[in-house]
C-alpha cells in the first residue's frame, strides 16, 4: 500500500470551519451572501474529498499528521476506504442540505440563522474529522467537537422544550463519551501503548479476557451517538431541532459518527480475529438485534412524524452494528454500505417531513391524510425513501439488506436473520401507511387541505436529488463496494 | 557575552527593587507607577526565559547568594520544574497588568501606586518561593506572598472581604507555622536548612519518628496553604471577594505555587525512597484527593455566584494535582506537573472572564447572566474555551493533563481516583452547561429575525484590553494542548526523578 | 467548634510530643543541629567577616538574603496598613467636632465646623477621644526622647560587636516617635515626620539593603557578596564585609522605624491621621 | 521510671513549648472574638520561636559573640571552642520569624479594625449572623 503525505485530508476538514468568520461577518444583513458561502464551502469540501477517490481506489493511503503528543499518540489523519465512504456521503449531503436549509429556514423565518449556519459548518468539519481520523484520540477529539457544535443546533428554538432536550442530548452524549470512552481509551493506551488504527487491531495479546471484554462494552455503549439501546433516548429528544439539523445530523452525520467510531473500534483497535476469539461479535450482534426490534416496535406507536423517523433511525443504525459484528466479509460490507444507503433514504424522509412542516405546519401523521394530493412530489419522494429504508428494490436499501442477510447466513446466525426479516416487515408497516394515507385517504373534516401547496423549490429540489440517488444506488453501488472492500482489506 | 548567571537573581530582584521605587514614586508622580511595574515584571519575565533556556541547554543552575557555598549560605537552584514555573508566574503577572490596569484605576483611584507596589511584592514572593533551594528562605518568601495576598484580598468587597481575609490570615498563619515547625524538626535532626543537603542527610534517618512528624507538618502546612479539602475553608470567600485585579493573579498562582512546593518537598527533599517505600500513606492521600476532587465539583454545583463557583473548581483541581503527585509513578507526576501549568492558565482565564462579566454586571449570580452571549460575544467565546478546557475536551489543554493523570492512576491501579476524575469532568459539564444554557439561549419569547430586534442586541463588551487578554489566554489554552507532547517530553520528563 | 479544636489540638500535641523522644537532650552539645552547619559560623565568622557577633554576621551576611526579605516583610506590612486603612476624603464623618485648647487658660473650645484650622502659638488641637493633658508626662518624654534616639543609633551602629542591630535599633527609634505621639498627640508626631517622609523612608531603607546587594552584582560578584565592595572602598574584602553589614543594618533600621510609625498612626487614627491615641 | 524522669528532665522544655503552641492553636480555632484569635495566633507563633531558640542552646554555652583577646584584632579559627558558644543559627532564623509574626499581626489588626468599622463588633458569630441575614 502506498502512503502519501497529503494536505488534502486536513483541507477537507478545515474548509467548512474556515468560512465561519465569513458567515459571522456577513451576519443577517446579507443573507444571500452568507448562504452562498455555505454552498461554496460545501462544494469545495465535496470536490476535495472526491479528488481522493481515484487514489484510494488504487490503494493509496493519504495521511497527514498535525502534532505528536507522545509515544504512540498523535493527532493525525488518514484516508482509507471506510473513512472516504463516510466522508463522501456526509459531504455530498451537506451540499444538498444547505440548499434545503435555505428554503426551510427562510420559509419559517427562523431567528439566529447565522449561528445556525456557523455551527452547521463546524459540525460538518467534525464529522469529516471523525471519518479521516488516523487514531482513536483524533477520533475522540472530533467526536467531542461534534457533540458540542450540535448542541446549539438542538437548542435552536430556545424554548423550554428545546432546552430540556438539549440537556438530555448533552447528558447522554457527553456523559458516555467522558465517562466510558475516555477511560476506555486510556486503558487501551495503557495496554497497547498506541491508539493508531491498525488493520489487525492493537489489543491482540495485551490484556486478560475480562479487561478486554469490559473495555469492549465501554466502547460499544460509550459511543452513544450510535443510539444503541438503552442509550437511545437522546435521539428522539433531539428532534426538536430544525428539520435540516435532524435530516443531516441526526440521520446522517452525528449518528453515523457514532456507528463509524464503533466500526473503527472493531476493525482498527480490536481486529476481527481478537473479537472472534472473545466471542464479542456475537454479543454485540444480539444487543443490536434487540435494538433493531424494539426500535421498530416503538416507531410504530409514534404519531409525530419526526419521532417516528427517529426511532426508525435507532433501529436502522443497529443494522450497521449488526452487520459489523457478524464478522463475516459479506456482513461487514452490508453493514458499512448500509451507512450510505440509509443516509440517502433517511435524509429523503426527513426532507419530506420538513417540507410537509414548512408547507402545512403539520407534525403529526394522523393529520396528514390526503396531503399527498396537494403535495405529490413530496410524497413520492417520501415513498422512495421509505422503500430504501425498508430495503425493497429498486432502491439502494435493497442492496445493503441483501448483504446483511447473506452475512447472517455465512455466520450461521439464523436467529439474527429472522430478526432482520421481521424488522423489515415492521419497517414497511410503519412507513407505507403514511404514504398510503397521504395519497388515498380522505381528508378529515377539520383539516382544510385545499389551501396547502408544495413547499418552496429549495425544499423540493434536494428531496428529488436524494430520492433519485437512492434509486440510482440500486444500480450503481460498485464504487462504494470497492472502497469498503479496500477499507476492510478484503 | 553576558554572564548567564546574573539572570536567576534578576528574576527576583527586579520586581523587589521596583516595588520600592513604585512606592517612592507614588509620592512624586503617580503616572509613572504603572510603566515601572510593567518594566520590572518584563525584565523578570525575560530573565526567567533566559534562565529556562540555559537550564535546557546546560542543566541545573546554582546561584550562591552572598557568594557562600550552599549549606552555609542560601542558594538558588533552578532545574526544569521551577524554571518552567518561573516563566509562567512572571508571564501571568505581566499579562494581568495589561488586562487589569483600567480595573485598578477604577477600584483604587488614589492608592494606585501602593497597590502596584504590593502587586510587585506578591510577584516577588511567588518567584522567590519557586526559585529558592533553602527551606527557611522559602518560609520567608511564602510569608511575603501571603501577607501581600491578605492585604490585597482585604481591599475587595467592602462588606465581606475584610472578614474573609482575616479568616484567611488565621488559617494561613497556622499553615505557615506548621511548615516552620516541620522545618524546625528537620533542622533539629539534621542541622541543615538547604534542600539538597537535607535530602542527603535524611537518607540515614528514614525510620526516625521525628522526621516523620517533620514531614507530616511540612506537608499539612503546605496543604493548608493550597486549600486541599478538608483544609480549604478559607479559600472560597477569600477569592470570591478579592478585588478583580488581585483575584485574577492570586487565584491561579497562589495555590499552584503551593502544589509546586509540595512536589519540591516530596521529590527533592524527602525523596522517592522515603515517600513510597518507608511511608505507607500514599493510598490515604489519594483517597483524600479523590474526595477533594468530588467535593469541589459538588460544592461548585451548589453555588449561585459565578466567582464562587470558580473557587470551588480550584479546590477540585487541587485534588487532581495532589493525587497525581502521590500516585508514585512517572505518568502520574507528569500529569500533576502538566496540570500545574495548564491549571494556572485555566484558572487565570476563568477569573479573567469573571472580571469581564463583572465589568458589565455587578452581581455575578448565574441568573443575571441571561443573554450575555449577545452582549459580550468575545468574552463569552473565551469563556467557552476555558470551560471546555476545564471539562477536558480535546484539543484544549485540560484534556491532556487529565489524560496523563488517568493513565497514571491506571498504572498505579488507583481506581477510585479514576472514578473521581471522570465524575469531576461530568460535574463540570453540568456546571458549565448550566451557565451556557442561561447565557447563550435567552428564554425570551421566540425573537424573530427582523429589523426591530436589532437595536435590542447591543453589544456591550468589556474594555478591549480585557477582552483581548481573555481571547489570547483562550488561544494559549488550545496551543498548550496541542503542544503538550512537546512540553511533556522536553520540559517535564527530564525533571522526573529516576527511580519512579 | 470547641470540640473539634480540642481534638485537633490534642492530636497535634500528642504527635509533636511523641516525636520529641528522638530529640537530643536539651542543651546537648553534640546534637546534630550544633554539629552540622553552625560550627562553621562560630569558627570562621571573625576570620571571614571581621564581625565577632555571630548572630549579626549570619543574619546580615551568611543568610543576608533572608534578612533582606524579612525587611521586605516589614515594608509590606506598612504598605498593607496604609493601603487598607488610609482614608483620604473623610468628608463622610463631617459632623464630628474638633476641639482646641487655649494653652494659657486651659479652656477647651469646640468647633462643629471641620474647616477650622487655627495655627496659633496659644492654641493646640486636641483629640476628641480622651487624651489627658499632663505636663509631667510631656516634659519627661520631651527630655527622654532624644536619649532614646541616641540609644537607638548606638544599638544600630554597635550591632557588630554586641547584641543589637538594625531591627532592634529601628524598633527603638520608632518607639521614640510613637512615644511622642502618645505623650503629645498624633498631629505633633505627624508634623515632626510627615506621612510622605515615612513612606519614602520605608522604601529607602529596604532599597539601601537591596541596593548594596545590587552594587555587589554590578561589581561582578554574587548578589549581597559584600567582599566585592573592596573594589570601591579602600579596605580589604574581609573588612568590606563588615562595612557592608553596617550599611545593611542602617537600611533595616530606617525601614523598621518608618513602618512602625506608619502602622501605629494608621491603626491609632483609623487611617484619618487627624486624631487618635 | 528512672528512664522516664531522665526523659522528662531532658526534654521538658520542648514539651512546655508544645503545650504553649497548642494553647495558641486552640485559641485560633475555638475562640469567638477575633482579637482573642489574634492573641492566640501570637501565642502560637511565639511558642514556635521559643522552640527554635531552645534547639540552639548548649549546656554551658554563652552568647554567640566571639571574645577577641585583648590586644588582638582577630582570632584564628582553630583557637575557638565551638562548645563554648551557643548555636547562632536558630537565633537568626527566629529574628526573621519574629519580624514576620509582627508584620502579620500588624496587618491582621488593620483588617480587624476595618471589620470593626463595618460591623461594630468583633464577635465572629455575630458577624456571620449578619452576613447570613443579608
Amino acid at each position: 500500500m502506498e502512503v502519501v503525505h497529503s494536505i488534502r485530508p486536513i483541507a477537507a476538514i478545515l474548509v467548512s470551519v474556515s468560512i465561519i468568520p465569513i458567515l459571522i461577518s456577513c451576519g443577517k444583513d446579507r443573507p444571500n451572501f452568507r448562504e452562498a458561502w455555505t454552498f461554496v464551502a460545501g462544494v469545495l469540501k465535496f470536490l476535495i474529498i472526491v479528488s481522493m477517490v481515484p487514489g484510494v481506489m488504487h490503494g493509496v493511503l493519504y495521511t497527514f499528521n498535525i502534532v505528536h503528543l507522545g509515544p504512540g499518540l498523535d493527532i493525525g489523519f488518514k484516508v482509507d476506504g471506510l473513512g472516504l465512504t463516510f466522508a463522501l456521503v456526509a459531504s455530498f449531503l451537506w451540499i444538498v442540505t444547505s440548499l434545503y436549509s435555505i428554503g426551510y429556514m427562510r420559509g419559517l423565518d427562523e431567528h439566529s440563522q447565522t449561528r445556525f449556519y456557523s455551527f452547521f459548518a463546524s459540525s460538518l468539519c467534525s464529522t469529516i474529522g471523525v471519518a479521516f481520523a488516523a487514531n482513536l484520540i483524533t477520533l475522540y477529539l472530533f467526536y467531542e467537537l461534534l457533540s458540542l457544535s450540535t448542541y446549539p443546533l438542538v437548542v435552536h428554538h430556545q424554548d423550554p422544550e428545546a432546552k430540556i432536550s438539549g440537556r438530555k442530548y448533552l447528558i447522554y452524549i457527553l456523559t458516555t463519551s467522558i465517562g466510558l470512552v475516555l477511560p476506555a481509551m486510556i486503558i487501551c493506551y495503557h495496554l497497547g501503548h498506541t491508539l493508531d488504527f491498525r488493520p489487525g487491531g492493537i489489543l491482540m495479546g495485551t490484556g486478560g479476557k475480562t479487561i478486554l471484554t469490559i473495555l469492549f462494552f465501554m466502547f460499544l455503549f460509550g459511543f452513544a451517538k450510535s443510539a444503541i439501546m438503552p442509550l437511545h433516548s437522546w435521539l428522539p429528544a433531539a428532534m426538536v431541532a430544525p428539520t435540516p439539523v435532524s435530516a443531516l445530523l441526526h440521520a446522517v452525520a452525528v449518528v453515523k459518527v457514532g456507528v463509524f467510531s464503533i466500526i473503527r473500534i472493531f476493525t482498527g483497535i480490536y481486529g476481527i480475529s481478537l473479537l472472534k476469539s472473545l466471542h464479542l461479535g456475537t454479543a454485540a450482534a444480539y444487543i443490536s438485534a434487540f435494538t433493531i426490534l424494539v426500535g421498530s416496535l416503538i416507531a410504530m406507536s409514534q404519531d409525530e412524524l419526526k419521532r417516528r423517523l427517529a426511532f426508525s433511525t435507532i433501529s436502522q443504525l443497529s443494522y450497521i452494528i449488526l452487520g459489523i459484528s457478524l464478522l463475516t466479509p459479506k456482513g461487514m460490507i452490508g453493514g458499512i454500505i448500509h451507512i450510505v444507503m440509509h443516509a440517502f433514504g433517511k435524509i429523503t424522509l426527513f426532507f419530506g417531513a420538513g417540507a410537509i412542516f414548512v408547507a402545512t405546519g403539520q407534525k403529526y401523521i394522523s393529520k396528514m391524510k390526503g396531503l399527498g394530493k396537494k403535495m405529490p412530489i413530496t410524497f413520492l419522494a417520501f415513498f422512495i425513501g421509505s422503500l430504501s429504508v425498508i430495503g425493497l428494490p429498486p432502491t439502494g436499501g435493497f442492496y445493503s439488506k441483501w448483504y446483511l442477510v447473506l452475512g447472517c447466513i455465512d455466520a450461521h446466525k439464523i436467529s439474527l436473520l429472522i430478526i432482520l426479516l421481521i424488522s423489515s416487515f415492521l419497517n414497511a408497516l410503519y412507513f407505507l401507511p403514511i404514504v398510503f394515507k397521504g395519497f388515498f385517504s380522505k381528508e378529515d373534516d377539520d383539516v382544510d387541505v385545499s389551501k396547502y401547496k408544495e413547499a418552496p423549490l429549495c425544499c423540493i429540489i434536494p428531496m428529488i436529488i436524494t430520492a433519485t440517488i437512492s434509486v440510482l444506488l440500486f444500480f450503481y453501488q460498485g464504487i462504494f463496494y470497492k472502497l469498503i472492500s479496500i477499507g476492510l482489506k478484503l | 557575552m553576558i554572564d548567564n548567571h546574573v539572570f536567576p537573581i534578576l528574576i527576583v530582584i527586579t520586581p523587589l527593587v521596583c516595588a520600592f521605587f513604585v512606592m517612592g514614586l507614588y509620592w512624586v508622580d503617580k503616572r509613572l507607577c504603572l510603566p515601572l511595574t510593567i518594566l520590572a515584571i518584563s525584565i523578570s519575565f525575560i530573565s526567567s526565559i533566559i534562565t529556562l533556556y540555559s537550564v535546557l541547554t546546560s542543566g541545573t543552575i546554582q546561584y550562591k547568594l552572598g557568594g557562600w557555598p550552599p549549606p552555609i549560605g542560601i542558594e538558588y537552584r533552578i532545574d526544569l520544574l521551577n524554571g518552567v514555573i518561573l516563566v509562567i508566574i512572571s508571564f501571568i503577572s505581566l499579562f494581568n497588568l495589561f488586562t487589569s490596569f483600567n480595573q485598578v484605576s477604577h477600584d483604587f483611584p488614589e492608592k494606585k501606586g501602593t497597590f502596584y507596589s504590593l502587586y510587585l511584592l506578591f510577584t516577588t514572593g511567588l518567584l522567590g518561593v519557586v526559585i529558592t533551594g533553602d527551606l527557611f528562605n522559602l518560609y520567608v518568601l511564602l510569608e511575603i506572598t501571603s501577607l501581600s495576598a491578605y492585604a490585597q484580598i482585604a481591599l475587595g468587597d467592602k462588606k465581606r472581604a475584610p472578614f474573609a481575609s482575616l479568616n484567611y490570615i488565621f488559617i494561613g498563619v497556622i499553615g505557615a507555622s506548621f511548615y516552620l515547625l516541620g522545618v524546625g524538626y528537620i533542622y533539629m535532626m539534621t542541622g541543615s536548612l538547604n534542600m539538597g543537603d537535607v535530602a542527603h542527610l535524611i537518607h540515614n534517618l528514614h525510620h526516625s519518628q521525628a522526621i516523620f512528624v517533620a514531614f507530616i507538618f511540612c506537608i499539612v502546612g503546605v496543604w493548608i496553604k493550597m486549600a486541599l479539602f478538608p483544609l480549604h475553608i478559607w479559600l472560597p470567600n477569600a477569592y470570591t471577594y478579592a478585588p478583580t485585579a488581585s483575584g485574577r493573579i492570586i487565584a491561579p498562582l497562589m495555590t499552584k505555587v503551593m502544589v509546586y512546593v509540595m512536589i519540591r518537598l516530596m521529590y527533592s527533599v524527602f525523596g522517592i525512597d522515603y515517600l513510597f517505600n518507608t511511608l505507607h500513606i500514599s493510598q490515604s492521600i489519594i483517597y483524600l484527593s479523590s474526595a477533594a476532587v468530588l467535593f469541589g465539583g459538588i460544592m461548585a454545583l451548589s453555588q449561585d455566584n459565578l466567582k464562587k463557583m470558580f473557587t470551588y473548581i480550584i479546590i477540585s483541581e487541587i485534588g487532581y494535582m495532589v493525587g497525581g503527585a502521590w500516585l508514585g509513578n512517572k505518568t502520574g507526576l507528569t500529569g500533576a506537573i502538566l496540570h500545574i501549568i495548564n491549571d494556572v492558565f485555566m484558572t487565570f482565564a476563568l477569573f479573567l472572564s469573571a472580571g469581564n462579566f463583572a465589568w458589565r454586571i455587578k452581581d455575578l449570580s448565574i441568573h443575571n447572566l441571561e443573554d450575555i452571549f449577545q452582549k459580550m460575544p468575545w468574552t463569552s467565546t473565551g469563556f467557552v474555551v476555558v470551560a471546555l478546557s476545564i471539562i477536558g475536551i480535546p484539543p484544549t489543554c485540560g484534556f491532556f493533563s487529565k489524560w496523563y493523570l488517568i493513565l497514571g492512576a491506571i498504572e498505579a491501579k488507583q481506581y477510585l481516583f479514576i472514578i473521581a476524575l471522570i465524575l469531576s469532568s461530568l460535574l463540570n459539564i453540568i456546571l458549565f452547561f448550566r451557565v451556557f444554557e442561561k447565557s447563550l439561549f435567552s428564554s425570551k419569547p421566540h425573537v424573530m429575525e427582523s429589523k426591530e430586534t436589532r437595536s435590542y442586541n447591543l453589544i456591550e463588551e468589556a474594555p478591549a484590553n480585557m477582552t483581548i487578554g481573555l481571547l489570547v489566554i483562550g488561544a494559549i489554552l488550545i496551543l498548550i494542548g496541542l503542544y503538550s507532547g512537546k512540553i511533556v517530553s522536553n520540559l517535564i520528563l527530564p525533571f522526573i526523578p529516576k527511580g519512579l | 467548634m470547641k470540640k473539634v479544636a480540642l481534638i485537633v489540638v490534642i492530636l497535634c500535641g500528642a504527635i509533636l510530643i511523641h516525636a520529641t523522644s528522638e530529640f537530643p537532650k536539651w542543651g546537648e552539645i553534640n546534637s546534630p543541629a550544633s554539629l552540622h552547619v553552625s560550627p562553621y559560623y562560630i569558627k570562621y565568622s571573625v576570620e571571614q567577616t571581621d564581625v565577632p557577633n555571630i548572630v549579626t554576621s549570619v543574619l546580615a551576611d551568611y543568610r543576608g538574603f533572608d534578612t533582606m526579605f524579612e525587611t521586605t516583610v516589614i515594608f509590606c506590612a506598612g504598605l498593607a496598613c496604609f493601603l487598607l486603612l488610609r482614608i483620604f476624603n473623610d468628608k463622610e464623618e463631617e459632623t464630628e467636632s474638633i476641639f482646641y485648647r487655649h494653652i494659657p487658660s486651659g479652656i477647651i473650645i469646640e468647633f462643629k465646623n471641620h474647616e477650622v484650622d487655627i495655627r496659633d502659638e496659644d492654641f493646640e488641637l486636641i483629640d476628641s477621644k480622651f487624651v489627658p493633658y499632663d505636663l509631667i508626662i510631656k516634659t519627661v518624654c520631651r527630655i527622654l526622647i532624644p536619649f532614646i534616639q541616641i540609644f537607638a543609633l548606638y544599638v544600630v551602629a554597635h550591632g557588630d560587636f554586641s547584641p543589637g542591630g538594625g531591627f532592634q535599633g529601628g524598633v527603638i527609634l520608632g518607639a521614640s516617635i510613637i512615644l511622642l505621639a502618645i505623650s503629645f498627640n498624633l498631629k505633633t508626631a505627624i508634623e515632626k515626620i510627615s506621612e510622605k517622609t515615612l513612606g519614602v523612608l520605608s522604601a529607602i531603607g529596604v532599597f539601601i539593603y537591596a541596593g548594596i546587594g545590587c552594587l555587589c552584582l554590578i561589581l561582578k560578584g554574587h548578589f549581597l557578596d559584600y567582599g566585592k565592595l573592596a573594589k570601591i572602598l579602600p579596605i580589604d574584602p574581609v573588612k568590606a564585609r563588615a562595612i557592608g553589614m553596617l550599611g545593611v543594618e542602617i537600611g533595616v533600621a530606617i525601614t523598621v522605624m518608618a513602618v512602625m510609625i506608619i502602622i501605629y498612626i494608621n491603626i491609632a487614627s483609623q487611617g484619618k491621621h487627624q486624631e487618635g491615641l | 521510671m528512672e528512664l522516664l524522669i531522665k526523659e522528662i528532665i531532658g526534654k521538658y522544655n520542648y514539651w512546655l513549648y508544645i503545650i504553649l503552641m497548642m494553647i495558641g492553636l486552640y485559641a485560633i480555632i475555638a475562640k469567638n472574638n477575633l482579637i482573642k484569635k489574634l492573641v492566640g495566633m501570637n501565642i502560637f507563633q511565639t511558642a514556635i520561636i521559643l522552640f527554635y531558640i531552645s534547639i540552639g542552646y548548649k549546656k554551658g554555652g554563652t552568647l554567640p559573640i566571639i571574645e577577641i583577646p585583648h590586644g588582638h584584632h582577630t582570632i584564628s579559627p582553630e583557637s575557638i571552642d565551638i562548645s563554648k558558644y551557643i548555636n547562632p543559627l536558630p537565633h537568626v532564623l527566629m529574628l526573621t520569624a519574629i519580624v514576620v509574626s509582627v508584620a502579620t499581626f500588624g496587618v491582621a489588626l488593620a483588617i480587624a479594625l476595618k471589620i470593626y468599622k463595618e460591623y461594630n463588633t468583633l464577635e465572629e458569630d455575630e458577624i456571620r449572623m449578619r452576613l447570613r441575614g443579608k
